[in-house]
């Protein structure tokens, strides 16, 4: 077994898989509100992504085992999706926000301590490495069930890198 | 002596389900619980299930279980008993006994019985797994969701299907710290996605390794854990843990021994972990007046548990001739 | 083995006691049902009724005899399957 | 005590707070919930020791299925402290043993 699959196996996203979604490039960039990264790379049985979204981007499934396909042309970077992920497999990433290095991601979040708007958090990547530091611009909980969404502003260049905060 | 139309042993996922389809056509069921709440595994569940909306998916275990006794509660004849075990089943008079908190004793005579007993946790052999915090999985989830309870300060998780990655999830969110996690095969045996969200969160997952040792005179102090080779056998460097807790989430077994002393047929089934009754599609045993549901029946998740649950219900209802709702 | 090893020393049957070593030491005498072990160990016979060790003593009967888990009798089930103190057994069921 | 202040999903409502005696000290614990989580909370996780190896047991399967959690309770022995609910001035102690059966009296009667 090679190292990547090695990785793989325990959990971490190791090359492009299917079910692992990014947005093409040039219609990302120009994006406002950023558009929707999910890695989901098994055929489980699961498909609120779909039935939360409100613009019908997670096209319809055939079969409720498939992997979430995306219409990027629909995809408004809601969160709604992010929100009601069972397995927290869903990111939207705005590259238009801040100044050319910046970006901002919207990451799903049920721990403590509770994200408050202007803190600094550290930014983990997939392997739960601290990796950068991060400002929460904002917190929204789309599906009123505590499970929040955080808007953190992070270095552009790292957004296919970071997966989730840690509020320090 | 007592009497009911519907007997459901278990108040789980599976046993309400059960009990509300068959009230639902107008039998009066009787309900037992041996816990001290209603709704089984599903109250220490805070993760989200997967699923479509019809299952709930995208919904907490725990609330489903408050939508569940909320739909029960809507029916006048039902009876349920908390803190409450069925001990026994005479088959010679069909009879069930059952013992309410340690001192009170009575027995009831169902027409029709659902068994949706559960499961219960496995373990391993290793030196000093006897030891106090040595503890399975869903005892760690009742101590921290059901009761608040820190269950130690830092955990080794053995065993990486869902139940081990999930309670690994929510043993951070109960602000333990996870030291890793051990599974014996070469891969995490539950969703991917399950993993995912614990290794961003820092956690290691050792795969092909083992625990090959608890450390501790009184209770657990340490763990000691080791790779292991393609026949299961420990090599290589041991590493020790600095861990207060050791959390078995090794596999389930069906609870069938009120299916074994009704003489229900059993069968030895590996994908369903061990014996389970040999039923129809109506989840009725080979004995003609019990059904069986849930993880006692095989298992399987807590959604399909549901479902197992009604279609138990309205077979019974069936047999005792209400099929069909007025 | 001269010694006793650490494996020998697992607790099996955390009810009444019963060790990885003596299970294997009967079950190589020809002990090889559930029933059986039962007979000379008590192992299941604690107030668990052996629903913490029968699927380890199972799994132990078919890696030393090579049968398998399926065609090893898993022993008889009988009730109570829980303990009951016998004063309340002799109070005898309820009269309502 | 080992409790969870806060919680990111959950609120916890806690019973009435009462106290009960453990081996003669006495504890705190919430009325309702079982006594081996009010026992936890308090740090304890001995709760009887084995007749033949004197090994100690503690909590392993919550749900009143293994027996590994049976202490004395009000003088009575065996009792699945996993889900016995607790209630103020109980006297629990470590069982040591078997556990002696008290002789049949009305006492026990609700």
């Amino acid at each position: 077994m090679t190292d990547k699959q090695k990785l793989f196996n325990s959990g971490i996203l190791t090359e492009e898989r299917p079910g692992a979604v990014s947005p093409p490039r040039d219609l990302w960039e120009n994006k406002k509100n950023g558009l929707v990264i999910i890695e989901c790379p098994q055929r489980i049985p699961c498909n609120p992504c779909h039935t939360s979204c409100p613009t019908g981007a997670v096209v319809p499934f055939d079969d409720i085992n498939d992997q979430p396909q995306i219409d990027y042309s629909k995809c408004t970077g809601c969160a709604r999706c992010v929100a009601v992920c069972p397995g927290l497999a869903c990111f939207v990433v705005d590259l238009t926000w801040g100044d050319e290095s910046r970006a901002l991601m919207k990451l799903p979040y049920e721990m403590l301590p509770s994200p408050e708007e202007g803190r600094q958090v550290d930014c983990l990547n997939r392997e739960g490495n601290v990796v950068a530091k991060g400002t929460i611009v904002r917190v929204t909980e789309p599906m009123h069930d505590k499970t929040k969404v955080v808007q953190v502003e992070v270095p552009k260049d790292l957004v296919m890198d970071i997966r989730a905060i840690k509020v320090v | 002596m007592r009497e009911t139309d519907v007997m459901v042993i278990g108040g789980g996922p599976a046993g309400l389900s059960a009990a509300a389809e068959a009230a639902s056509f107008g039998c009066d069921v009787t309900l037992v619980e041996s816990d001290l709440a209603l709704g089984g595994q599903l109250i220490k569940q805070t993760h989200k299930f997967f699923g479509s909306k019809d299952e709930r998916a995208g919904t907490r275990g725990f609330k489903i279980s408050e939508l569940l006794l909320e739909e029960l509660s809507g029916y006048g004849n039902v009876k349920t008993y908390t803190n409450c075990t069925a001990t026994g089943y005479y088959p010679e008079d069909g009879v069930v006994t059952c013992v309410r908190a340690e001192d009170e004793y009575f027995k009831i005579k169902p027409k029709k019985i659902v068994m949706a007993t559960g499961a219960q946790e496995r373990l391993i052999p290793f030196p000093n797994n006897h030891l106090p915090g040595v503890y399975g999985a869903g005892a760690v989830q009742t101590l921290m969701n059901v009761y608040g309870v820190k269950p130690g300060d830092k955990v080794l998780m053995v065993g990486a299907g869902n139940i081990g990655l999930i309670v690994s999830y929510q043993l951070i969110q109960a602000g333990v710290q996870v030291a890793g996690i051990v599974e014996a095969m070469d891969k995490v045996g539950g969703y991917w996605v399950h993993a995912a969200k614990v290794r961003r969160l820092g956690v290691p997952i050792y795969l092909r390794h083992t625990i090959v040792e608890a450390i501790g005179e009184q209770y657990v102090t340490g763990a000691v854990i080791q790779e292991i080779d393609e026949r299961f056998q420990p090599q290589g460097e041991r590493k020790s843990l600095d861990v207060d807790i050791i959390c078995m989430a090794v596999g389930l077994s069906p609870t069938c021994e009120l299916l074994w002393q009704a003489g229900c047929e059993m069968v030895f089934v590996p994908e369903l972990c061990g014996y389970v009754a040999q039923r129809d599609r109506n989840m009725r045993t080979s004995h003609k007046d019990i059904w069986v549901a849930g993880d006692a029946a095989g298992i399987e998740e807590a959604s399909s548990a549901m479902v197992e649950g009604r279609i138990a219900g309205v077979s019974t209802a069936r047999a005792l001739g209400r099929g069909t709702h007025e | 083995m001269p010694h006793k090893s650490k494996q020998d020393e697992i607790i099996i049957c955390r009810c009444e006691e019963v060790t990885l070593g003596e299970i294997r030491e009967w079950i190589e005498k020809g002990y090889d049902t559930f029933d059986e072990l039962k007979r000379v160990l008590r192992v299941g016979m604690g107030p668990c009724q052996g629903r913490g060790c029968r699927d380890l003593v199972l799994r132990e009967i078919s890696r030393i005899s090579g049968m398998k888990i399926s065609e090893i009798p898993p022993g008889r089930f009988r009730p109570p399957s829980k303990p009951v103190k016998l004063g309340v057994l002799a109070k005898g069921g309820d009269d309502e | 005590m080992k409790l969870i202040e806060e919680h990111p999903i959950l609120d916890f409502k806690h019973g009435k707070r009462v106290t009960f005696s453990f081996d003669g000290r006495q504890l705190e614990g919430y009325e309702g919930e079982p006594i081996a989580a009010a026992l936890h909370a308090n740090g304890v996780k001995v709760y009887r020791e084995t007749p033949v190896r004197k090994q100690p047991r503690g909590f392993f399967c919550a749900i009143g299925k293994c027996s590994s959690c049976f202490m004395v309770v009000d003088g009575v022995p065996n009792v699945r402290t996993c889900i016995t609910p607790l209630k103020e001035g109980m006297h629990v102690e470590t069982q040591r043993g078997k556990g002696v059966i008290p002789a049949i009296t009305d006492k026990g009667k609700r």
